[in-house]
């Protein structure tokens, strides 16, 4: 997170266009080391781009979604970015008050009709474009290149909460790991997560809670762990040193190994959720007024997901293994190997 | 200007080793600045031109003020009788998401749904306050143990019905939230669509009443107040000292799940969710000290933070305030209303100096 | 009068212990790990045929059961040796089943147990301190929450943990002297002004974190963690050593800190004075001694305690300062203070209980435990109110706990 | 060491609680205050002993001005006091109550208790006290508590020694030990002031008698005058000091306990299978040393302890077993011993607390509101019948003193529907006007027809109201003699002796 550091003097220059974006985040604020920030980061780089300031506001509960919107509708927003489906009523609401303005809403489809159950694979209100990520196809190729890296044939993951944003993760490196052990014929065995229920901290904060979910999963005699949620991975990363092991972590959303240069020792590899490049597209089109409403879903197709290089593991990761997964990206592209997750069912 | 103050305020964090008495007069600076912001946002904004729109705030300030009045009521109900009821999270949790149940599943003409949703409501919170007040008359465990823990419990109660689709979760769906409540178990807005207030702050009014009442001149308050002021005494003078703590809990129970029910029904009504509480189960807390746990001072404090609240959107989006600062503009206040004294210290020390 | 509950909770308990044996019987080996495999002596594993322990353990715990009853009916209290080995074994029974298949480190479940704790233990310890002068102080997550902030950015910039130790107990203290300005000076409830206080602290760390932090997260907010420090000897001792003694420098300093805090209450004049002051402070008064200056030293010196927990957070749960990374760990060490009738012992023991808990949790869930993991986290909270309805029962606050003191 | 107080005023709020009172006590002396509930007496000591500020006046020892800032400096000077309300810290041993705030310490500030135990048990042997010094002090007995405070003023070898009301809880012989013990310490040339309500003590150890009322001083007295002048210069008033009563006119058996037996969690039997009657129109007082089961008796029998047996029987119905509230409703009438824990709400208000046991039914309630027209109206009522002096009925009942406070609790009880009237140290800590009235009021009941059982430790209260007398020991009975027994056998028998010429 660069970006908070030269906002400071944005407030006295005058706007180079009359364009505004704005951003919306959940009780998790900007900093949290997950979408919010990664959303802010995009929607940040697309205002600076445009020479145009970035209004940015917080929420600390529920309650405030729809005053916030309210708010920003107020200023004058062009478009708005809502971070989190736990905004998805609240984006509704307004987008249908206001059709002038532009809603990017991540992490939900904003589907679901009037009654909230009747699904047409598009937002309900026109002007809200959702942004969606099947994070699960990464996770898929993180689960396998933890399989084929384990020595002692066990992997875990754990998650701050079980939402599905955070399990489609678990989900997708359990199937992949799995994928691996039945085509080498291999024992692989996935602790944390059993594809319904697995191991949580009880919430986002990296804290002792984080680090001992951590320390129990390495006890179970794990040598590639993956946490999912936040700066839950801190407690990842201080379970690693205390065990005096050679364990590896994967990091989730943006490449850990860029956002956290103390995790360069032991990240091999992230799970990358683009959230920051498309909605850094979505404002800029928006900003371009070629703004589109298609619900985006990221894919590895489109490389709205992905996975990281592997860095300081590059070496050590056996040869055949990039190569393996490029085959078994190619397998999830066109189909042949199917992934599930809470977005595909 | 005053966003310039608060650019201010940033640009001297960022040195603010190198020189801490500018940021904090920064910081005192942007406060005062964003009393003009405070008070657009929660009582009037004379910024528009259209009445409606001038009012807007306060209806909004209303409408915040509904759930903490509510809530205050029932922490308030708790300090009159000794108890410190730090439960509201997970009673307001419990109450928001039985209510929603009701709202969601049911299908009823408004004149019976809605209320059924409310009492439904209202009823699972007082029980799960009714626990905590039964545990310390059964076993003496301390409310402020139990009330703590049963948050927890309330919370993850909600969010495990909330992945059962027989339960909160909507169906098809994966994420951790209701359906939205059906139009007849809605709390009708009081001013139309165009304000936000709804039928909930009226209810909040109508349990300060009916608190005061029952405080004031009931027999049953007459008791809660003895038992709070002198347990033993009041066991000599036959009162029941445990069976008053349960009932205690129990009323503090379903006035705190009022604000809870005001919270599904009212503010947002697109479904139960883990978070529908929003701080308010703790803001009660302070609401009902501030109050003196007094109906009426709890309904003065409550418009306050209402008004804190509402104020602290326009604070945030239009003065560039960041939501946390918002925070501490909110307690600084708090702090200095609580203790006049400080206060008149503070500014009488001018006058001592002048003379 | 004996009551009747220990007999009762013993019987209920094992009762519930035989159900989960019968109803989900399993099948397969339970291996007990009794050392990590950095220990220096490395006891072998223990590998037991999970259902027949348990039952064997079972039906320890009976014995022990029918033993209760029978003291229960010669009008006698359960012996503490019968509750001291009906627990053992019923958690043991417990955990050969429940592990049944899997690997359970015996020094992780212990270890982690106080790790989790220690932050509670500072906690509760600054609370049971400020309580037993007679101010109550629910301020205690706020002071966790700044003495990580603190300890986060002093160790960042000074390069040196230890003084991050240091300006933990100086930002705890701070908020103290917050507290008391206005609890003991203005006569504001002091639930009042604890509750704000976090409020305050939160909005506070928060935009700093925001502000300062994020983007100076290499200079300011990146503090070498407190690392584990083996003692000599002490630390090679099969099973006990891995588990005490293989700990961090803030765990040992919290064992002084425990015994020093429980001594210094009980057996010094400082203590005693802190004592009078919070249970009569007009005696106290009355012979001299200055009430509200004793309080003020009190309180100032539990928020440095309570500080040096909010340390633990940032030097050495995870190296670094995140926003409200307490997580209402505060007010879980409130409850402690309660549970452990505002003694330092009994209040570290119900942190301690609490930490068992949690890590308990963790592990049954990394096993594979059936119970969704929403109730699986649920455990902590539910075994501490079973506890307290249970077993503590009534508790008595210091009589002018609470109470601001003024003379006329 | 000699104490001179000039013009010393204090204001608590409108109240004028000490009105410009100048007082001299010389070393060697002994120096009695007398004056009504609420004349002033604590207030006067308490600003001595640098607890208040006066408002005006000033404060001479040996001829010099003292400016207190606070209870430390006055302990300085030289002055100790014994508090009308105990400054004892409940959950702390005699020992460590004593050494506080002086204590001698060890290495690194441990306390050291062994000197501080020594300290007492020296003390104690010097005047013959049997305390331990490691007892609890919530675990004593009021008259050891007491003592407890006298250790406490004369660890710091005071030189004016101050004792307000020490004897309001000591029972006979307690009190002629502290009489004897005061006598010795000015005998070894210290000032004492002693406040008292009880005559016969002033006029055992008086040498000067200081009257004041209305926080005014109205004049000094002459230790040889006798009970009557001194109780009509008290209260500015002729007094009767012995109730007139006629002679009981007993009906039948109304109140019948047997076999009862109380034991409390400890396991302890406080109350050993006794049996007693009480007849309709009758005085039972139980006598007895305090904490020989008198308490507990009382609490049984309003359904107060958990743990007893036995069988309670008013009017022929079954209490034991009964909630509080079925009792009270069976129209016992309570005075409880401890009137500010047990007795009142000290935050409420006298018309709040006047209605405190009938908080269920009518008068004072319908459906389920409180009638606050007819309980103010009964309060004002009662504030006069029972010249209650307070502001009026919205006062605080916390703010009234002692003496003042007890009458609202008489007057609650005395003003139901009474089937049974227990009361428990009715006039502890009363002014004799006050006392005067509260017996002619218990003589009234009885004289309706009410059983009554009085329990009290003071001997002159029991030969004043009793009709028979009941003494206890340990909870057990010693006898059940007749009202006019002599002191001297009631004091043996209180001690668990029973002398062989008494009837049962
Ligand atoms: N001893 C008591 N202490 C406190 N509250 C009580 C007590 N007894 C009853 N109550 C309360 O008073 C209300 C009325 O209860 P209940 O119906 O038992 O009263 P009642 O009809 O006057 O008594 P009863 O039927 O026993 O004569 C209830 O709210 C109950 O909880
Ligand atoms: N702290 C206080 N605040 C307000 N009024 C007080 C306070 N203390 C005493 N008073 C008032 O001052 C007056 C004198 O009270 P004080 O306690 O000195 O009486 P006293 O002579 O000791 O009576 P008693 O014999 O009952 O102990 C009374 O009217 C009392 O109500
Ligand atoms: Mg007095
Ligand atoms: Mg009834």
């Amino acid at each position: 997170g660069e970006e908070p550091a030269d906002e400071a003097n944005g407030g006295n220059e005058p706007a180079a266009s009359d364009f505004l974006p704005c951003i919306v985040s959940d009780a998790g604020g900007f900093d949290d080391k997950s979408f919010n920030q990664l959303g802010y980061e995009g929607a940040k780089q697309a205002a600076d781009e445009f020479g145009v300031e970035l209004k940015p506001v917080e929420s600390n509960s529920e309650n405030d979604y729809a005053p916030n919107l309210e708010s920003l509708v107020a200023e004058g927003c062009d478009v708005i970015v809502t971070v989190g489906f736990a905004l998805a009523a609240a984006t509704k609401e307004s987008a249908a008050a206001n059709p002038d303005i532009e809603y990017v809403l991540i992490d939900d489809s904003a589907d679901g009709g009037e009654d909230g159950q009747t699904f047409d694979g598009k937002a309900d209100q026109p002007n809200i474009k959702p942004l969606l990520y099947d994070t699960a196809q990464a996770a898929f190729l993180a689960g396998y290149a933890a399989a084929d890296f384990s020595k002692t044939g066990k992997i875990g993951t754990y998650g701050g909460m079980p939402f599905p944003t955070v399990t489609i993760f678990m989900d997708g490196f359990k199937q992949g790991a799995e994928y691996y052990a039945e085509e080498k014929g291999k024992d692989v065995k996935v602790v944390g997560w059993n594809g319904k229920d697995g191991s949580f901290t009880g919430g986002f904060e990296a804290n002792e809670a984080a680090t001992n979910t951590a320390k129990q999963i390495i006890d179970q005699d794990v040598d590639v762990i993956l946490p999912v949620g936040g700066p839950i991975y801190e407690g990842a990363l201080t379970a690693i040193e205390d065990s005096g092991k050679d364990i590896a972590m994967i990091g989730v959303d943006a490449d850990l190994y860029e956002t956290d240069p103390n995790t360069q020792e032991v990240v091999l590899t992230s799970i990358l959720k683009g959230m920051k490049v498309s909605t850094y597209e979505a404002v800029k089109a928006a900003g371009e007024d070629n703004f589109d409403f298609e619900p985006y879903v990221g894919t590895l197709e489109n490389d709205g997901v992905g996975i990281a290089p592997f860095h300081n593991f590059e070496d050590q990761v056996s040869e055949s293994l990039q190569s393996e997964l490029d085959e078994v990206k190619a397998g999830i592209i066109d189909g042949s190997i199917p992934v599930t997750s809470y977005l595909n069912q | 200007m005053i966003a310039a103050t608060d650019d201010a305020v940033r640009e001297s964090a960022g040195y603010l080793f190198a020189a801490p008495t500018d940021f904090f007069a920064a910081v005192w600076e942007a406060v005062w600045g964003a009393y003009t912001a405070l008070f657009r946002g929660a009582v009037y904004n004379d910024r528009v031109d259209d009445f409606a729109t001038q009012i807007r705030p306060l209806t909004e300030t209303l409408k915040y003020s509904g759930p903490l009045i509510a809530a205050g009521l029932g922490v308030g109900i708790g300090f009159r009788a000794g108890l410190f009821n730090i439960g509201g999270r997970g009673q307001m949790l419990l109450a928001g998401a039985a209510a929603g149940y009701v709202g969601f599943k049911l299908d009823l003409p408004m004149i019976v749904h809605l209320p059924l949703a409310i009492v439904v409501g209202m009823a699972v919170a007082a029980l799960w306050g009714g626990l905590a007040g039964l545990l310390k008359a059964r076993t003496g465990a301390h409310e402020v143990i139990t009330t703590i823990m049963l948050n927890w419990v309330a919370y993850y109660l909600v969010l495990w019905a909330l992945k059962q689709s027989y339960l909160l979760q909507t169906p098809g769906s994966a994420n951790p939230k209701s359906l939205p409540m059906k139009d007849t178990a809605i709390l009708p807005d009081l001013l139309g669509d165009r304000f936000n207030l709804h039928l909930g702050f009226l209810l909040a009014i109508v349990a300060v009443a009916v608190m005061w009442w029952v405080m004031n001149r009931s027999t049953l308050g007459y008791r809660i107040r003895a038992v709070g002021e002198s347990p033993t005494a009041a066991r000599v003078a036959g009162i029941d000292v445990g069976r008053t703590y349960v009932t205690v809990m129990l009323i503090a129970g379903a006035l705190v799940g009022l604000a809870g029910v005001n919270q599904t029904l009212g503010t947002t009504t697109s479904g139960v969710t883990p978070d529908l509480d929003a701080g308010i189960g703790f803001d009660a807390i302070t609401v009902a000290l501030l109050g003196r746990s007094r109906p009426l001072g709890i309904l003065a404090a409550g418009l306050l933070f209402g008004a804190l609240k509402a104020g602290g959107f326009t604070m945030q989006t239009s003065e560039n305030i960041s939501v946390d600062l918002v925070l501490v503009v909110q307690s600084l206040i708090v702090l200095f209303l609580a203790a006049p004294p400080l206060v008149r210290a503070i500014f009488r020390l001018p006058s001592k100096e002048a003379k | 009068m004996v009551s009747k509950k220990t007999p009762i909770i013993v019987g209920v308990l094992t009762l519930a212990l035989a159900i989960i044996l019968l109803r989900r019987g399993k099948s397969g080996d339970t291996t007990f790990r009794l050392a990590r495999d950095s220990d220096f002596v490395q006891l072998p594993d223990v590998v037991l045929p999970g259902m027949v322990s348990a039952w064997v353990l079972l039906i320890v715990c009976a014995v022990m059961a029918g033993l209760s009853v029978l003291a229960y009916t010669r009008t006698r209290p359960t012996p503490a040796w019968v509750l001291a080995v009906f627990a053992f074994a019923w958690m043991a029974g417990f955990l050969c089943w429940a592990a049944i298949g899997g690997r359970l480190s015996v020094v992780s479940l212990f270890a982690s147990a106080i790790a989790l704790a220690v932050p509670l233990v500072f906690g509760a310890l600054g609370g049971v301190l400020g309580e037993r002068a007679g101010v109550v102080n629910i301020a205690i997550e706020g002071q966790l929450l700044f003495g990580a902030f603190a300890a986060a950015i002093t160790a960042s910039t000074t390069g040196s943990p230890w003084a991050g130790l240091i300006a933990a107990m100086v930002a705890g203290a701070l908020i103290a002297l917050v507290l008391g300005l206005f609890a003991i000076t203005y006569y504001v409830d002091q639930v009042i002004v604890g509750v704000v206080l976090n409020v305050l602290v939160v909005g506070l760390t928060n935009f700093f974190f925001r502000q300062v932090l994020t983007p100076n997260a290499a200079s300011l907010n990146s503090p070498d963690r407190l690392s584990v420090i083996p003692i000599p000897v002490l630390g090679d001792i099969p099973l006990i050593g891995p588990v005490l003694f293989r700990q961090t420098p803030l765990v040992y300093l919290l064992y002084g800190i425990v015994a020093l805090v429980a001594f210094a209450l009980y057996r010094t004049r400082w203590g005693l004075r802190v004592r009078a002051v919070g249970e009569h402070p007009m005696a106290a008064d009355t012979v001299g001694i200055k009430v509200n200056r004793t309080r003020y030293r009190t309180i100032l010196l539990a928020g440095a305690i309570a500080g040096l927990g909010g340390a633990y957070f940032s030097l050495v749960s995870v190296s670094g300062f995140n926003r409200e990374m307490t997580g209402g760990a505060g007010y879980i060490a409130l409850a402690a203070v309660i549970f452990g009738k505002w003694d330092p012992i009994r209040a570290t023991l119900a942190a301690l209980l609490f930490g068992f808990a949690s890590n308990l949790q963790g592990v049954l869930k990394v096993l594979g435990s059936p119970v969704p993991s929403e109730f699986m986290l649920m455990l902590p909270y539910v075994v501490t109110i079973f506890a307290v309805a249970g077993l503590v029962g009534r508790s008595r606050p210091p009589a002018a706990d609470g109470i601001p003191y003024r003379k006329e | 060491m000699k104490l001179e107080l000039r013009g010393i005023t204090k204001r608590f709020g409108s109240v004028v609680a000490t009105n410009r009172i100048s007082l001299t006590v010389e070393p060697g002396e002994i120096h009695c205050l007398l004056g009504e509930n609420g004349a002033g007496k604590s207030t006067l000591m308490n600003v001595l002993y640098g607890l208040y500020p006066a408002d005006e006046g000033e404060i001479l020892l040996d001829g010099e001005v003292q400016h207190f800032t606070g209870p430390g400096d006055a302990m300085e000077a030289g002055i100790g006091m014994v508090h009308q309300h105990f400054m004892l810290i409940p959950v702390f041993s005699v020992s460590e109550n004593v050494m506080l705030g002086h204590e001698a310490t060890g290495f690194a500030g441990t306390l050291d208790l062994a000197a501080a135990r020594e300290r007492v048990r020296e003390i104690s042997e010097r005047f013959g006290f049997h305390i331990d010094p490691d007892a609890l002090v919530e675990d004593l007995p009021v008259g050891v508590q007491q003592r407890v405070e006298i250790i406490k003023a004369l660890s710091r070898d005071a030189e004016l020694l101050v004792f307000d009301e020490p004897t309001a809880v000591l029972t006979p012989q307690e009190t002629d030990e502290l009489m004897e013990i005061m006598r010795q310490l000015k005998e070894a040339g210290k000032a004492i002031v002693f406040i008292t309500h009880k005559l016969r003590e002033v006029r055992a150890v008086a040498d000067r008698i200081t009257v004041i009322r209305l926080g005014k001083v109205v004049g000094e007295a002459d230790p040889k005058a006798t009970n009557a002048e001194l109780a009509s210069l008290m209260v500015g008033r002729p007094v009767e000091l012995v109730v007139h009563k006629g002679e009981a006119q007993l009906g039948e058996d109304a109140f019948v306990v047997e076999d009862l037996r109380v034991v409390d969690a400890a396991g302890h039997v406080n109350v050993d299978d006794i049996s007693f009657t009480v007849r309709a129109g009758e005085i039972l007082a139980v006598a007895g040393v305090q904490g020989n089961g008198q308490t507990e008796l009382t609490e049984a029998i309003m359904g107060l302890q958990d743990h007893v047996t036995g069988s309670i029987r008013l009017d022929g119905k079954e209490l034991r077993g009964r909630s509080v509230r079925k009792v009270l409703d069976a129209g016992v009438g309570f005075i409880p011993e401890d009137r500010q824990v047990d007795g009142l709400v000290s935050s409420f208000t006298i018309a709040e607390n006047l209605m405190l046991n009938r908080s269920f039914k009518s008068p004072f309630v319908r459906r389920g509101a409180v009638r606050f027209d007819v309980l103010r109206e009964f309060a004002d009522e009662k504030l006069k019948e029972y010249d209650v002096r307070a502001r009026d009925i919205d006062s605080e009942a916390g703010e009234l003193s002692g003496g003042n406070q007890q009458k609202v609790v008489v007057a609650r009880e005395l003003s139901r529907d009474l089937r049974l009237l227990i009361a428990a140290q009715p006039t502890r800590g009363v002014d004799v006007g006050s006392i005067e009235f509260i017996h002619k009021q218990i003589v009234a009941t009885r004289d309706r027809g009410v059983p009554v059982l009085v329990v009290s430790t003071e001997l002159d209260e029991v030969a004043a109201l009793a009709d028979r007398i009941m003494v206890l020991y340990r909870g057990k009975i010693v006898g059940i003699v007749p009202g006019d027994t002599p002191r001297e056998t009631l004091g043996l028998m209180m001690t668990g002796e029973r002398p062989k010429d008494v009837v049962a």
